[in-house]
């Protein structure tokens, strides 16, 4: 058995391994399922040093010398101080001086917000503006013809950008949270909005289960195909 | 000076200052102790009877914040409810167990879990184990939370914070042991999921006037509150844009807007969306070409860099 | 569960409400399999999102430089691998240069370097180029910090390649900053398109941060909705999604945009101009072998929901 | 000169690479490190709140500034800053390729706490032989496989004369080792565990897309159409069949399986979607504002 088949082999028999939970809860799930989570903590130890730190950090705190022993770039030292403010978080365990780990959480947190107002300004900035859809037609053509006219707004396209206005708006009344719902009028604009929500996550829905389907389809070739007929019978 | 910001444009960064004030005006509204109304939110109220199923059961409440990859915003907010819901157990007494999928997360969690177990003096009963890391790579934490429900059958489950692709792992192996569910994705493409699959779902911005909701501190009722005006503010502006829109692009043109100048049309057209003046004003045009008047001077020769992250534009 | 009702025998009705879950999975395992031995062509209609994709991919000039940043693994590979090799069909056979980066997973560069081997290689069987690294594409690597490194991206394209080593076939480790493909390279506008082929959130990360390079994504169907949304705005300048996506692809690659012959695919967005294909090429791969089953599965998930509602509706009667 | 440029030209910052210079000022930045953690745990309990949102709000404030403040427009590597607001806006811009990489490098540090946690319940309960015991050596020996042959492996390819490894000809027990182990195994469990929602959108389908209620009915409507149109035959029969009625009639057209799939997309769907998203990031961006400024409790009050 050459390589490529006994990896193919070792693939096939884990992937049925933690297909079998969907029958029941057995030891052979057990036994992969930890031997999946095993490897998977083993693993990010090993990205931790060679994905994350060693590059990240400790190359660039150490600085690197060219081939001609010069120095190429230069060692960055502040960066040691990182190495206390991350160990700072292990004092979560200690029943005294736990506050320290909310140090580095702080600062992790710090770097997150303050990053959400540019974030914000940037993404929605775009999306307001679609928003903005002209609902007033200017020709009295309803369908788009064959050519269409740049800037025409034709009335079915009116109509579509009314709807869609009339969607958002109310979508978003519907997560207003400090208004009594008792009037008549938000009342209605927020069922609708929650009828609307359906529709969205209807759409949603279908176009996920393709992909699901489409990787169900792909691991029953890897099985079926790729490792039976390609692999142990040898067809093309 | 203005010219600095012509790649994002005026107009954004003071609709997100006004934002941010009109968040912060409300906070200090509410800190001023007024009275302000919240509005039922029906997954909510689920919590006291999940949780009161559970013990009944003499089952688990399990408990996951979300795959993010460190702590956020998201994660936060998920901790900020299971503190509620954890205060619940402990009250009637009742197992808990918090999935991490990040370490970050779970230091955060350690610390707040033991925080409510400690306010209600009940530090005996904490459980180091029962906040625990499974893993940060997204399947196997699925596979390793899917095999704890299984084994240990959760009575109540609370899906809160970032899902991905494995909601509907989480969800349907609770499912398959009978437990009661709340979920909410900050992820909308999850969400469909958890409508088929769970009891209760928080859907969008109701996940985060949860806290508001549940503990009724006065930052987070005036914050909502705050968030509620945000929300008017953006739908006035929606239609006034869109009134404005429908009148302009009603007419025609003769110049337009190109790399931050006007410059004439060969011949006069019918007005675009991108010529409307609200689109200009949400979606500057960058200016290429600015020149600078007068030049920098170089540096120093002994402090000149020999290249690297010196960053600036170009 | 009540007692009683496992006493007495199921109606039709309730047997149809709760048929067993392993025998529906034992189905859906069926039906998923054994299309997979059939190469049937479907007929296709191919949507706009994937055909601007096509066309906007078509008219970067030869020889011109792109950035590809590759955030799937092989979890994802249904989808992702054949959109990654439909565009990378693409640029080779254009002639486009480009730089290679993850920002979603570490493992995600080499996944993206063996489909890069894998596509090189079938294309020299049909005279293609054969694409080196370091010399045609310059591969980044992974970069833990998505955010910052975008924005970085943005402000100055070449200290983010800035101590990255690339590996050229068959010699030590090179300083990325020299490889070819950054030749003449000032910042990001100097490359004509940045392409995200990713499964996880990376797209939001790119679309919050990255204003100097047009974009196009080719994300896995869940998130086609979400992303259809800045399509729409204009933010994405194509975009395509899924297996359906790719298939489209396949078939444009095949016949093109508004070429006469059988199979043509028209577009009134790109009236008057034609797009050319490459017909006699090895235009299909996973979309085509995939299309199928994914209809048959779709199908079987139908009519397991007609099933549950036609016996909810029967016991309704019954009750009435 | 800037902290946090961390490239030439010299500065008290930094050091040439492999002096003594550096390495007495790692040490000293290490002893200095602890020494402020060690002197941070005798601050009193009611300034400890303090010093943690002192921390929050510092780290917040960089990318505050880095959006509000005037970036530095034209500029070459050469030059020099024009006065105290341009020196200011080069630091931030020069500042933020290290600030970026900050959360990584902390979050690094603190996976040891998530292995702990996990090595913890699973040592324990090896300890105590409780039931399922040995399915916890199964997950300790593994993660220890990984990590050793991860590592050999990395290591064997880092020297620069092992080029030949990117060739499998030339691999070793290690490299096939650590080839097994990760391609083959945990890509694939990965793959595995994923393909498995297809089953579970299945059984969640069936059971719960019942026409029920108005909204239920409305979630099962889309998405059957939303599938149909997914599915390339069912278009283009359903196409084949509204072009054999009329050609040219916009209205017969638009009945067309792809033109209502993409109407409902681009009219509801995109604006629904929209309309929640317009509501999740002013939450978010409130979240993210009370966090910076420390507003409001971590894990509330009863």
């Amino acid at each position: 058995m050459d390589y490529s088949l006994l990896k193919q082999f070792v693939a096939v028999t884990a992937t049925v391994g933690l297909y079998s939970v969907l029958y029941k809860e057995n030891k052979f799930y057990r036994f992969w399922e930890h031997v999946f989570l095993g490897l998977a903590s083993g693993w990010a130890l090993v990205i931790l040093w060679t994905d994350v730190l060693k590059s990240g950090w400790y190359e660039k705190m150490l600085g690197a010398s060219a081939a001609d022993g010069n120095t190429a770039v230069m060692g960055y030292w502040p960066y040691m101080f990182l190495l206390p403010i991350g160990l700072m978080a292990y004092t979560v365990f200690n029943k005294k001086h736990n506050w320290l780990s909310r140090i580095p959480i702080g600062i992790i947190l710090g770097l997150y917000s303050g990053q959400q107002f540019s974030a914000w300004m940037t993404y929605y900035g775009p999306l307001l503006n679609d928003s903005m859809k002209p609902i007033v037609p200017n020709t009295a053509e309803f369908f788009h013809p064959a050519t269409v006219v740049p800037g025409t707004v034709y009335v079915s396209d009116a109509l579509t950008n009314l709807i869609a206005l009339l969607t958002v708006i109310s979508v978003l009344t519907y997560f207003l949270f400090s208004f009594d719902v008792k009037s008549k009028v938000l009342h209605a604009t927020s069922t609708t909005g929650r009828w609307l929500l359906m529709i969205g996550f209807g759409a949603i829905f279908g176009s996920t289960v393709m992909m699901r389907f489409t990787l169900l389809i792909d691991r029953m070739y890897f099985i079926w195909i790729e490792f039976v007929k390609q692999g142990l019978l040898h067809m093309k | 000076m203005g010219n600095q910001y012509l790649d994002t444009g005026w107009f954004m960064m003071v609709l997100t200052l006004v934002m941010v004030s009109l968040i912060l005006y409300n906070i200090s509204r509410a800190h001023g102790g007024k009275d302000l109304y919240i509005r039922r939110i029906s997954g909510l109220n689920a919590i006291d009877e999940a949780v009161g199923r559970a013990t009944e059961m003499g089952r688990p409440v399990l408990m996951v914040p979300g795959l993010s990859a460190s702590v956020n915003a998201k994660t936060m907010q998920a901790i900020n409810i299971f503190a509620y819901v954890t205060r619940v157990a402990a009250r009637f007494a009742n197992p808990i167990m918090v999935c991490c999928a990040d370490a970050t997360v779970l230091t955060v969690c350690q610390e707040v879990i033991r925080d409510v177990y400690q306010q209600e003096g009940l530090a005996d009963q904490y459980d180091v184990d029962s906040v625990r890391f499974i893993s940060d790579r997204q399947f196997a934490f699925a596979g390793g939370v899917a095999g704890l429900i299984l084994r240990e059958k959760a009575a109540a489950t609370f899906f809160l914070g970032e899902f991905y692709a494995e909601s509907l792992i989480l969800a349907e192996t609770a499912n398959s042991v009978g437990a009661i569910q709340v979920a909410s994705s900050t992820e909308l493409t999850q969400t469909p999921f958890f409508i088929a699959a769970c009891d209760y779902v928080l859907i969008g911005d109701e996940y985060y006037a949860a806290s508001a909701f549940l503990t009724r501190q006065p930052v987070l009722v005036g914050s909502l509150i705050g968030q509620d005006w945000c929300k008017l503010a953006m739908i006035a502006m929606i239609l006034c844009g869109t009134t404005f829109n429908s009148i302009q692009q009603r007419g025609t043109t003769t110049t337009e807007h190109k790399e931050g100048k006007w410059v004439d049309l060969p011949k006069e057209r019918l007005v675009l969306a991108k010529d409307t003046f609200f689109s200009r004003l949400l979606k500057a045009d960058p200016e290429k070409n600015i020149k600078l008047d007068p030049p920098r001077e170089k540096l120093p020769p002994d402090q000149l860099p020999s290249g690297g992250p010196a960053g600036g534009d170009k | 569960m009540a007692m009683d009702q496992q006493a007495a025998p199921l109606t039709l009705a309730e047997k149809l409400q709760s048929l067993p879950k392993p025998m529906i999975y034992g189905i859906l395992l069926v039906v998923a399999t054994i299309p997979l031995f059939f190469s049937v062509k479907l007929p296709n209609k191919c949507i706009d999102p994937s055909i601007d994709f096509y066309a906007q991919a078509m008219k970067l000039p030869d020889g011109s430089k792109v950035i590809i940043c590759s955030d799937w693994t092989n979890s994802t590979r249904g989808e992702s691998k054949g959109e990654m090799e439909a565009l990378l069909r693409i640029l080779m056979r254009k002639n486009i240069k480009f730089v290679l980066l993850s920002i979603g997973d570490p493992q995600a560069p080499q996944v993206a370097k063996d489909t890069i081997r894998e596509v090189t290689s079938a294309e020299e069987l049909h005279g293609g180029k054969h694409y080196k690294e370091f010399e045609d594409y310059v591969n980044l690597g992974y970069f833990p910090s998505g955010e910052g490194t975008i924005v970085s991206i943005n402000n100055n394209v070449r200290s983010v390649a800035q101590g990255k080593k690339d590996f050229p076939e068959g010699s030590g480790p090179k300083d990325a900053l020299q490889s070819p493909v950054f030749e003449g390279i000032k910042s990001v506008s100097d490359f004509k398109m940045f392409f995200l082929v990713t499964a996880s959130s990376t797209n939001r990360t790119v679309l919050e941060r990255l204003t100097n390079c047009p974009m196009m994504y080719m994300v896995s169907g869940v998130m086609v909705p979400e992303n259809t949304s800045y399509y729409a705005s204009g933010q994405l300048k194509g975009l395509c999604g899924g297996v359906k996506g790719v298939y489209d692809l396949e078939n444009l690659m095949e016949v093109g945009i508004n070429n006469p012959g059988p199979g043509q695919i028209t577009s009134d967005k790109y009236k008057g101009e034609s797009i050319p294909g490459w017909p006699g090429k090895t235009n299909t791969g996973k979309g085509t072998a995939y299309y199928l089953a994914l209809h048959f599965t779709l199908a079987l998930l139908i009519i397991a929901v007609i099933v549950g509602n036609l016996g909810m509706y029967l016991s309704k009667r019954r009750a009435n | 000169m800037n902290l946090f440029l961390q490239v030439d030209p010299k500065s008290f910052w930094n050091a040439p690479h492999g002096s003594t210079e550096l390495t007495v000022k790692l040490f000293a930045a290490f002893i200095i490190g602890i020494g402020i953690a060690v002197g941070l745990t005798f601050i009193p309990a009611q300034l400890r709140k303090w010093v943690v949102r002192f921390v929050t709000f510092g780290a917040g404030l960089f990318y505050v500034l880095f959006w509000i403040f005037p970036r530095p427009i034209s500029r070459a590597p050469t030059d020099a800053p024009r006065g105290a607001i341009e020196g200011m806006s080069f630091w931030i811009a020069d500042s933020q390729p290290v600030i970026m990489t900050l959360t990584n490098v902390i979050a690094g540090f603190m996976i040891g706490l998530g292995i702990y946690s996990l090595l913890r319940v699973h040592f324990s309960k090896i300890a105590k032989q409780q039931r399922d015991w040995a399915f916890s050596a199964v997950l300790v020996i593994s993660m220890l496989l990984m990590v050793t042959l991860g590592y050999a492996d990395f290591l064997q390819r880092q020297d620069p004369a092992n080029f030949g490894l990117a060739d499998q000809k030339n691999w070793g027990l290690v490299n096939y080792g650590k080839d097994l182990l990760f391609d083959g195994l945990l890509q694939n469990m990965d793959a595995g565990m994923f393909s498995i929602v297809a089953f579970y959108i299945m059984s969640a389908a069936y059971r719960a897309f019942r026409a029920r209620s108005i909204e239920a009915t409305i979630l099962l409507v889309t998405a059957l159409i939303v599938m149909l149109s997914l599915m390339g035959v069912v278009e283009f029969m359903w196409s084949g069949a509204i072009d054999s009625i009329s050609k040219d009639n916009g209205l017969i057209q638009s009945f067309k399986l792809s033109a209502i799939s993409g109407w409902l997309k681009g009219t509801i769907q995109t604006p629904a979607i929209r309309g929640i998203d317009f509501g999740v990031g002013i939450g978010l961006l409130a979240m993210g504002l009370r966090l910076w400024l420390s507003l409001e409790k971590t894990g509330g009050e009863a």
